[in-house]
């Protein structure tokens, strides 16, 4: 019982408190460029909880039963970007055969995903804060959910930022990352949640 | 004879934005004279202060940006009153002036302007100001009501403490902001906006149950819930803000009642004592996104919409 | 002389024309995150400025032994290792400043101004310019870190690479350190530059008229 | 030493891997695209960075083949990739002569008369449907800007009530053309130097009666011309680009100025 | 009896001054000039031609203009005397206009009529040719020609006909005064539309702001066949051809469709009557009640003949009484702006409203404060507020994607808003741009 409150007091805080753009600065550049729709955010963001999700598991297994038996957990950045970029890759040429659909919706996210530091920096934290597999796999899924949150909430602003008078040198990332600071002032609200 | 012509309609509703905003002050006025009631005249000077910062910022940006200045339509003025109501009596005049100012050019005119920001600008300038300076921003002290045998005292926490009567809370007789003080005074001004028709009841009543509603969830007593802290002045004055809520009656009250869940859950759980700010910004920044998603009946399309 | 004045053209288009943070708005990551100081910004400028000029030199040596298809693995796996070894450098000599980058050290990895080096400029010129290139960036990167950073300690902190500069009445405005005030200083210099550019080059083009 | 020959096997044991299935899965779900989006594809920077908004560097390719985004969408690649994307994009577009806007009207406040006030939304549009328009000629250019708006590039200007195009910054897009409910401007040569600035084809009297500088349709220009140059259609004169040799005499005949030379 | 309504809406009359009670309870007074022009464009579709030529001497009720096809009807003299000119003016829309210009010679000489007697006892399938001969359109603004709404379509199931009595407008009290003084011919036409069509039921919708109208058509009404009255709440656009189904009958007209794609055929009062001229006195549609209003010194309900000019009606109304800033067809939400006063009325000039100076200025546009103000008022549901900005930037696939084809541009919107923009007017725009860009598709294909 008490360890199911501690996952979901975990989750709450993966999603709002330690939301991953907004106190983490992870996943910015396509938070950033990938949040002017609000149909693309969405997809970005699914495609991303995707990736996620299997790269904190496959990391962890690379990572635990790899890197520590041999001894040479130095290389783990290498090791995990490797396996990001395959795993993506993979999953990008199957997708693209097996469902144009899903392909279409999700798919053409995911050379994105590669080169976003929240994947590769999800891997990276998983190993530093010594989570198990369990709390690994949550950590990624929970983390890129709260990332698909911020896109989300962001593209839904910057929808209505599109028709608004915006002075000229503001537009664009400028007044993109002005609305993410106030957001992220919005956000620490829920500082303390958990 | 040379005549006009134009388009239909040739006739408008009396109403102006400008009246709109007008009307907004006046129903602020209560609160704001309960609040320099209650706390002398340094509440007085934080308003002032608060309000000329943010008529002055307004202009200069305006004539800057070599945009028509348009403070003439009290928006700002709006802005100002509000946030100096947010602050607390003992704020420094820099803190006001910085605040208003914030608000007005980063939170409003950045983003271009009256209509275009997406956040309330006085609650995203107040929310600013309380993470840059806790200790001023939390400073708060019990009301004086200009009896100078009262010593001002310093306490920690605007929220209800074990032993405050109900009766205090709602007349002001409370530690606080200077606008948030008396519940009284808040209702008289909520009364004039439904009068008026500037508001419709949608937001502040649901807001007030959803607080309610939660608190009691989470085991506190939810009427000192709803008549301690900012709950009542947010539901009136703040979550009303028309550019940041929700255009349809259903999606205000979406928003509003959301605006509730999380006041409760920071009240309860979270390292701020009091959540009414966070909670308004938080659902401005969904509004885009409940007035997207928020279905609406269309003549003659309700038939289609069932078959799909 | 020809070749060194596009040595100084590559330098200075990294510096000041194609600047990384402010023209282009690559690297957002770390450039929000670490720039709480001015010599955090400094440090994560000159770990990037090294990965950049390593990376770009090595890559422009194999442009025409790496086969088309699997080129992107490839580069990632010549930044990683570079990487590597700034972690592993900054992780003996200068602890302080790792703990104070974290996990951003080994997310340069996946920072777009390098792989971006790598295939538009790298891949396509020599060892040298390349290698120049890959200065011009670091540099270019690294003053916009470093500035930034020194503004948002000034303002936050009051004073600039850790010398108390507005004196003790000065009230620090703690925002702007925090990750809001990241995204906020970093708008708002975006759109001072964005101003200036846009004066410049009307400027320019006034007195290119006048003079026409 | 055993750590460095285990790194070594890992990174190419990993390498060795991934290579195969991903060059066996490459084969096996190969999918056919445009020859222009790969073009594109190899000019952009690559990196899959997101900052153009679009879902990587094949979604930016795909998108600028689509018209969707800008050639210089791509900041990675800089202004170099954005003229070898342009070259790619613009193969077919380099073809024909340079064209220009202009506005085939003069009828400024004070030459043309005015029929009413107009006091509704800017826009010519809305104007045009009211009782014929603001000004008496319902061929002239309304003035209230509907094609400056829909120009990208500045080069229009409202003067005196008539849109003004600068010939240095029309693009030759269009976008003005469609925008003008009265279809008064239009696109013609660049090289065509004389014009005239006037289609009202109401007869000479109502034309004249409703504007200074209207074509009456009188044909002297026509008989001046020596390269028969000029045709007198629907009660308006319009000359013929490929035969005009920019000589000019017609403008100094025209009874109405309506005929201009650059 | 209950009183029923649509959603959302507006109060127009309520705040506004002017109002109507200056003409409500007044008598209808008959004008005649001594010139009119009458325009052959009166109806949707296609204009009439001229059959006369200047110099001919006409009668009245003799016809001047012949139709053009099907979604067309004649136009006749409304005096008799003189044609003296036979030209293009300049009208209220985009082009030109045919017009015939008669000189009255004020014998009122009528032509030969052919009446065909009572309602009830005529022969059902003469009823609709007699309409399209009498020149009978929709009087209430959209000037639909009457027989093309009667004549269903194969397969069309239609139960209701609707008479619009509600004049919703401002300023208009046109049909108010027909009501109370001429609603047995108000009835009678519509019995002749049920026989017609073989329609069952007819209601007449009047809304509560006329009490005595009610009345007044529930005595009209006493002892006809499958005729009702039913009150309706004071609310604009009440009138709205498809608020009005709604309110009265509870259903809606699918987007994009007529009426009578839901059962319904709607007619103006006015049209109601001119239908039972038509049948009982064999008299085509030569004169109208119209309200002249605003600014003129003794506002009142004038009968006028087709095609008087507006300077001679303002005329036999004494005269203006303020400077005027701007003259309108119709009532001051949907009213149509004249250039000058030397314009005819048509057969759907219901009003003719003067508006001083200050009253006729257009207020400065200022930015959107999203108060929602536009969304309570839309009668049809739409984002008004999101349409504009789509409109404004000429993004027509957006704004047919927020439904800008389903806007009746009844001016609810721009009326509630605080801000004064253009909404109306934009909306406009962008559905006749998107009507042009359908129709260049239909071509190209």
């Amino acid at each position: 019982m008490n360890e199911i409150v501690n996952i979901l007091l975990f989750m709450v805080s993966c999603i709002l408190t330690n939301n991953f753009i907004f106190s983490r600065f992870l996943g910015c550049c396509p938070f950033l460029g990938v949040s002017n729709k609000v149909g693309t955010s969405v997809s970005m963001g699914l495609a991303v909880t995707f990736v996620m999700t299997i790269a904190s598991f496959f990391c962890y297994m690379i990572y635990h039963w790899l890197l520590v038996p041999l001894g040479i957990t130095f290389m783990n950045t290498i090791a995990f970007i490797l396996v990001i970029a395959a795993l993506v890759q993979f999953v990008e040429m199957f997708l693209k055969k097996s469902s144009p659909t899903l392909y279409s919706a999700l798919g053409i996210y995911l050379p994105l995903i590669t080169t976003n530091c929240a994947v590769l920096g999800v891997a990276t934290l998983n190993v530093n804060s010594g989570y198990n597999m369990l709390y690994s796999v949550l950590n990624g899924t929970f983390s890129a959910l709260g990332f698909t949150l911020a896109i989300v909430l962001m593209a839904g602003v910057r929808e209505r930022l599109e028709n608004a008078d915006i002075p000229a040198c503001m537009k664009g990332f400028p007044i993109t990352l002005v609305s993410a600071g106030l957001m992220a002032v919005a956000f620490m609200g829920f500082s303390g949640l958990v | 004879m040379n005549l006009r012509l134009s388009t239909a309609p040739h006739v408008h509703h009396p109403v102006t934005t400008q009246r709109l905003m007008l009307f907004v002050i006046i129903a602020l006025l209560p609160a704001a004279a309960a609040g320099v009631y209650a706390f002398g005249l340094p509440a007085l000077l934080v308003l002032c202060i608060s309000m000329a910062s943010a008529v002055l910022s307004e202009f200069l940006w305006q004539k800057i940006a070599r945009k028509p200045v348009r403070i003439n339509d009290f928006s700002a003025l709006v802005t100002g009153l509000i946030l100096g109501l947010n602050l607390p009596a003992t704020a420094p005049w820099w803190l006001a002036m910085i605040g208003s100012a914030f608000a007005v050019i980063i939170v409003k005119q950045l983003f271009g302007g009256l209509g275009d920001n997406f956040l309330n600008p006085a609650m995203a300038a107040r929310a600013v100001l309380l993470a840059s300076w806790p200790v001023h921003m939390t400073n708060y002290v019990a009301p004086t009501f200009f009896d100078s045998s009262i010593d001002a005292v310093a306490t920690a926490t605007p929220l209800v403490k074990p032993g405050t009567q109900l009766m205090d809370l709602f007349l002001g007789n409370i530690p606080g902001t200077i606008g948030e003080v008396s519940k009284a005074a808040i209702l008289i001004g909520f009364l004039f906006l439904l009068i008026t028709k500037t508001i419709q009841w949608q937001i502040p009543v649901v807001m007030v149950g959803s607080v309610a509603l939660f608190s009691w969830m989470f085991g506190a007593d939810p009427l000192a819930a709803i008549l301690s802290g900012g709950v009542l002045f947010g539901a009136v004055f703040m979550a009303t803000d028309y550019v940041t809520n929700p255009m349809t009656p259903w999606g205000q009250a979406i928003y509003a009642f959301g605006i509730g869940l999380i006041v409760s859950l920071i009240r309860q759980f979270g390292a701020y004592p009091e959540g009414v700010t966070y909670g308004i910004l938080l659902m401005n920044i969904a509004t885009p996104l409940i007035d997207r998603f928020l279905p609406r009946k269309i003549y003659g399309h309700q038939k289609e919409a069932k078959k799909a | 002389m020809s070749e060194k004045k596009s040595m100084g053209k590559v330098l200075f288009n990294g510096i000041i024309t194609e600047n990384p943070t402010f023209r282009l708005v690559l690297g957002a990551c770390p450039t929000l995150a670490v720039t709480t100081s001015a010599i955090n910004g400094l440090g994560m400028g000159a770990a990037a400025t090294f990965v950049l000029i390593c990376s770009n030199f090595v890559i422009s040596l194999l442009r025409n032994f790496i086969p088309d298809r699997v080129r992107i693995p490839a580069f990632i796996v010549v930044i990683c290792t570079f990487v590597t070894m700034v972690q592993l450098l900054m992780q003996a000599f200068i602890p302080s400043l790792y703990d104070a980058l974290g996990i951003f050290i080994p997310l340069i990895v996946v920072n777009c101004i390098i792989l971006a080096r790598a295939e538009a400029f790298a891949s396509k010129n020599t060892p040298v310019s390349s290698a120049v290139d890959g200065l011009g960036m670091g540099i270019g990167f690294t003053l916009a870190l470093m500035l930034m950073g020194s503004i948002r300690e000034l303002i936050g902190n009051g004073s600039v690479f850790g010398v108390n500069i507005l004196g003790a009445s000065y009230q620090p405005m703690l925002l702007i350190v925090l990750a809001s005030g990241g995204f906020l200083t970093f708008g708002l210099m975006l759109g001072l530059f964005n101003l200036i550019v846009k004066k410049l080059e009307t400027k320019k083009k006034h007195e290119e008229e006048q003079a026409a | 030493m055993m750590t460095i020959v285990y790194a070594v096997v890992l990174l190419g044991g990993l390498g060795l891997i991934f290579g195969a299935v991903l060059s066996f899965a490459s084969k096996k779900f190969h999918v056919e695209v445009d020859e222009r989006v790969e073009q594109v594809r190899a000019c952009v920077a690559g990196a899959n960075c997101g900052a153009c908004g679009y879902p990587g560097c094949d979604g930016f390719a795909q998108a600028v083949v689509d018209g969707k985004a800008p050639i210089n969408g791509c900041s990675p690649a800089g202004a170099k990739g954005a003229r070898e994307i342009g070259k790619i994009m613009g193969q077919e577009a380099e073809v024909s002569e340079k064209l220009v806007a202009r506005v085939l009207c003069q009828g400024e406040k004070g030459i043309a008369k005015d029929r009413y006030l107009y006091d509704g939304y800017k826009s010519c549009a809305s104007a045009a449907g009211l009782a014929g328009g603001p000004k008496d000629c319902r061929f002239a250019c309304i003035g209230l800007g509907d094609c400056q708006d829909k120009c990208a590039f500045d080069a229009i200007t409202m003067k005196n009530g008539i849109a003004v195009i600068d010939p240095d910054k029309c693009t030759s897009c269009g976008a003005c053309v469609k925008a003008c409910p009265r279809s008064v401007i239009k696109l013609m040569p660049l090289s065509q130097k004389v014009i005239v600035r006037c289609r009202n084809s109401d007869v000479a009297r109502v034309a004249k009666a409703s504007c200074m500088d209207a074509c009456i349709g009188c044909g002297r220009c026509k008989k001046t011309c020596q390269h028969d140059a000029i045709v007198v259609e629907n009660g308006y004169a319009r000359i013929l680009p490929e035969k005009c040799t920019g000589c000019g005499e017609c403008a100094a005949v025209c009874p109405c100025n309506c005929i201009t030379v650059e | 009896m209950m009183k029923k309504t649509f959603k959302r809406g507006v109060h127009p009359l309520h705040s506004q001054h002017g109002g109507k009670a200056p003409t409500r309870n007044l008598e209808t007074r008959e004008y005649v000039s001594d010139t009119v022009i009458i325009s052959m464009a009166m109806n949707i579709g296609a204009p009439a031609t001229p059959c006369v030529k200047k110099g001919d001497q006409v009668l009245m009720g003799q016809v001047i203009g012949n139709a053009n096809g099907f979604v067309s009807v004649p136009v006749h003299a409304s005096v008799s005397g003189e044609v003296i000119a036979v030209d293009k003016i300049p009208y209220l829309g985009n082009e030109p206009v045919m017009a015939v210009t008669i000189k009255n010679d004020f014998a009122d000489t009528w032509c030969e009529l052919k009446p065909l007697g009572n309602v009830e006892q005529v022969d059902p399938s003469l009823i609709i040719p007699a309409i399209r001969d009498a020149g009978i359109t929709g009087m209430g603004g959209a000037s639909f020609p009457t027989h093309v709404k009667l004549t269903f379509k194969e397969g069309a199931k239609c139960d209701t006909i609707l008479v619009n009595g509600a004049e919703c407008e401002t300023h208009l009290t046109a049909d108010h005064r027909l009501m109370l003084e001429n609603g047995r011919r108000i009835v009678d036409g519509l019995r002749a539309a049920m026989r017609a069509t073989g329609v069952e039921k007819g209601i007449i919708a009047i809304e509560d702001n006329k009490p005595d109208a009610i009345q007044a058509m529930k005595k009209a009404a006493e002892g006809r066949q499958g005729v009702y009255i039913q009150a309706l709440r004071t609310k604009y656009p009440q009138g709205g051809e498809k608020q009005l189904i709604e309110a009265v009958t509870g259903r809606q007209v699918p987007a994009g469709k007529l009426p009578l794609d839901c059962g319904v055929v709607v007619l103006n009062t006015g049209t109601c009557a001119a239908i039972a001229d038509a049948i009982i006195d064999g008299k085509p549609l030569i004169s109208r009640i119209t309200t002249v209003t605003g600014c003129v010194r003794t506002p009142s309900n004038l009968k006028l003949r087709i095609g008087t000019i507006v300077e001679d009606a303002i005329g036999a109304c004494g005269g203006f009484s303020q400077e005027p800033g701007k003259i309108f067809f119709g009532g001051a939400m949907t009213g149509i702006c004249i250039p000058n006063i030397y314009v005819p009325m048509a057969k759907s000039t219901n009003g003719i409203v003067v508006l001083n100076e200050k009253e006729g200025k257009s207020k400065e546009e200022s930015p959107c404060i999203r108060c929602g103000r536009c969304v309570a008022a839309c009668p049809i549901g739409l984002n008004p507020y999101l349409i504009k900005v789509a409109a404004d930037k000429s993004d027509f696939e957006a704004a047919d994607k927020l439904h800008v084809n389903d806007c009746m541009l009844c001016g609810s919107c721009a009326y509630a808003c605080p801000s004064r923009r253009w909404l109306t007017p934009s909306f406009k725009f962008a559905k006749d741009k998107l009507a042009a860009q359908a129709k260049a598709k239909g071509g190209a294909k």
